[in-house]
């Protein structure tokens, strides 16, 4: 897995390429938390276009940084997720929780839209 | 056509990936849709990871993985020697974790459930686990 | 780094390349070369279909790979439960063959002798055969 | 594995792709057998270059098909063979039984010289 990340206006813009699996998920959650902190970022906008493969580790991983930013104030949005990937978020109801988009700028443009869901 | 494998991997996380391949690699012989590899792939990825950081708690062990195919019904059984499942009903249920503190989402069986045809477990408390599934492959 | 992994499966030809993925899909997690892969493989190839068309004849049976590393050090090990070899050193030279009229070049041991650091080959007639293989990887 | 040949002046050019083992052998045999007496020729081109992998089932086949032309008058000449197949072909000898090019165009022009070598 490789992970890259860029932040714009307090939002986290993370890309995630490779496969997702509780291996590799140790890192994600290190990296992704360590950058909310250094940056000061309030929001995380996740980029999934690159992922080859996700098991329910996923979930965890998201939930979890679905409640660290509620803390902070901010949000998350989902952008580019595969039917697959999407179909095992509905599973858990994580669609509940967040929103998804088939790109990057509209999600983008959710979260920059403010607190309101 | 009848073919199995069954391989033993160390409870390293690393091997979990390692799992995926080796499952998608057999049955790719059946040349499956890439849907129904992915849907291998991830009730494989489910249950090694169980038997690593469930079966084991991440303490090290054995991982039998066990593949079979007869015509176009795939048989996969994941298997370990640890701790077990005290209570089978209960670990199923969507949303059940022991492991709140790793992140887990306790929807591991949920998603082995929805992706293969047939799904058990057997487990017999500090002796070990084995999960069983099949799945009907609807190619040709 | 240390890792190991134990699999066995059907001694049919079209396992020959699934035994290649294998191999090479639990070594890659040392990052080797490209080379050191095909070596890999290459030696794998030649030992399991030893196996298949010598060991058991074509009748069929269960072949056995094993492969471990620990840092850059490779072992790998194939064996059958076959025929065995009444004459490891005679079948262990070049061009020597017991299989010309299926067009065998006799070269599999060389070839394995070749590409890899270390072989050694055990046999018992009517009991099997066991060949051992191993292999510094050069990369960091 | 996948097979395409075609025939030019008793020439039967044979593409090889994909991995040349135990398993694959038995159909390339039969394939170029087949299409060396359907077809009349006399000697093979084969093509290397889509060749992902070769044992030394690889060399059988090639001292097989060997023999069968020099049966019938003809020649061997392999193109685009990686180092490695080079590598397999020079540890038994194979390079002194026929000759290889870099390009399937110069193997086809050593082959249409005529029998001398
Ligand atoms: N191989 C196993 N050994 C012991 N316990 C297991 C095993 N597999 C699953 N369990 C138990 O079942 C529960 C639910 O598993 P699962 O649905 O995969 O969710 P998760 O892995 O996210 O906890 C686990 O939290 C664990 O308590
Ligand atoms: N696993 C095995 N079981 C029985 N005999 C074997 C086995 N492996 C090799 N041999 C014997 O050793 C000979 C040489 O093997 P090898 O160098 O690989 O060449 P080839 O496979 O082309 O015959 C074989 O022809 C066979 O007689």
């Amino acid at each position: 897995m490789e992970i890259t990340w860029k932040t714009l206006d307090h939002i986290l813009m993370v890309k995630i390429c490779g496969d997702i699996d509780h291996h590799t998920c140790e890192m994600l959650r290190q990296q992704v938390d360590q950058a909310l902190e250094s940056t000061n970022s309030r929001s995380i906008l996740f980029s999934f276009a690159q992922v080859s493969f996700m098991d329910s580790s996923g979930i965890g991983v998201l939930i979890g940084r679905y409640k660290l930013v509620q803390r902070l104030g901010g949000r998350i949005a989902v952008a580019c997720p595969s039917d697959r990937v999407r179909e095992i978020f509905r599973l858990s109801a994580l669609d509940k929780l967040f929103p998804f988009f088939e790109t990057e700028e509209a999600a983008l443009a959710d979260l920059k839209g403010g607190n309101q869901k | 056509m009848k073919n199995q494998m069954r391989i033993f991997f160390d409870a390293v996380s690393e091997n979990e990936a390692f799992a995926r391949l080796v499952a998608a690699g057999f049955f790719a012989q059946l040349n499956p849709t890439l849907a129904e590899i992915t849907d291998v792939k991830t009730a494989v990825s489910e249950a090694v990871t169980n038997a690593i950081i469930h079966g084991y708690e991440g303490k090290g062990g054995t991982v039998e993985l066990f593949c079979a195919y007869d015509e176009n019904r795939l048989q996969i059984e994941v298997a370990d020697r640890g701790i077990g499942i005290p209570n089978i009903a209960q670990a199923m249920e969507p949303l059940y974790t022991s492991k709140p503190e790793l992140e887990r989402s306790g929807m591991g069986f949920t998603i082995m459930e929805t992706f293969m045809d047939k799904m058990r477990v057997e487990s017999i408390p500090h002796f070990g686990t084995r999960v069983y599934m099949e799945k009907d492959l609807k190619t040709e």
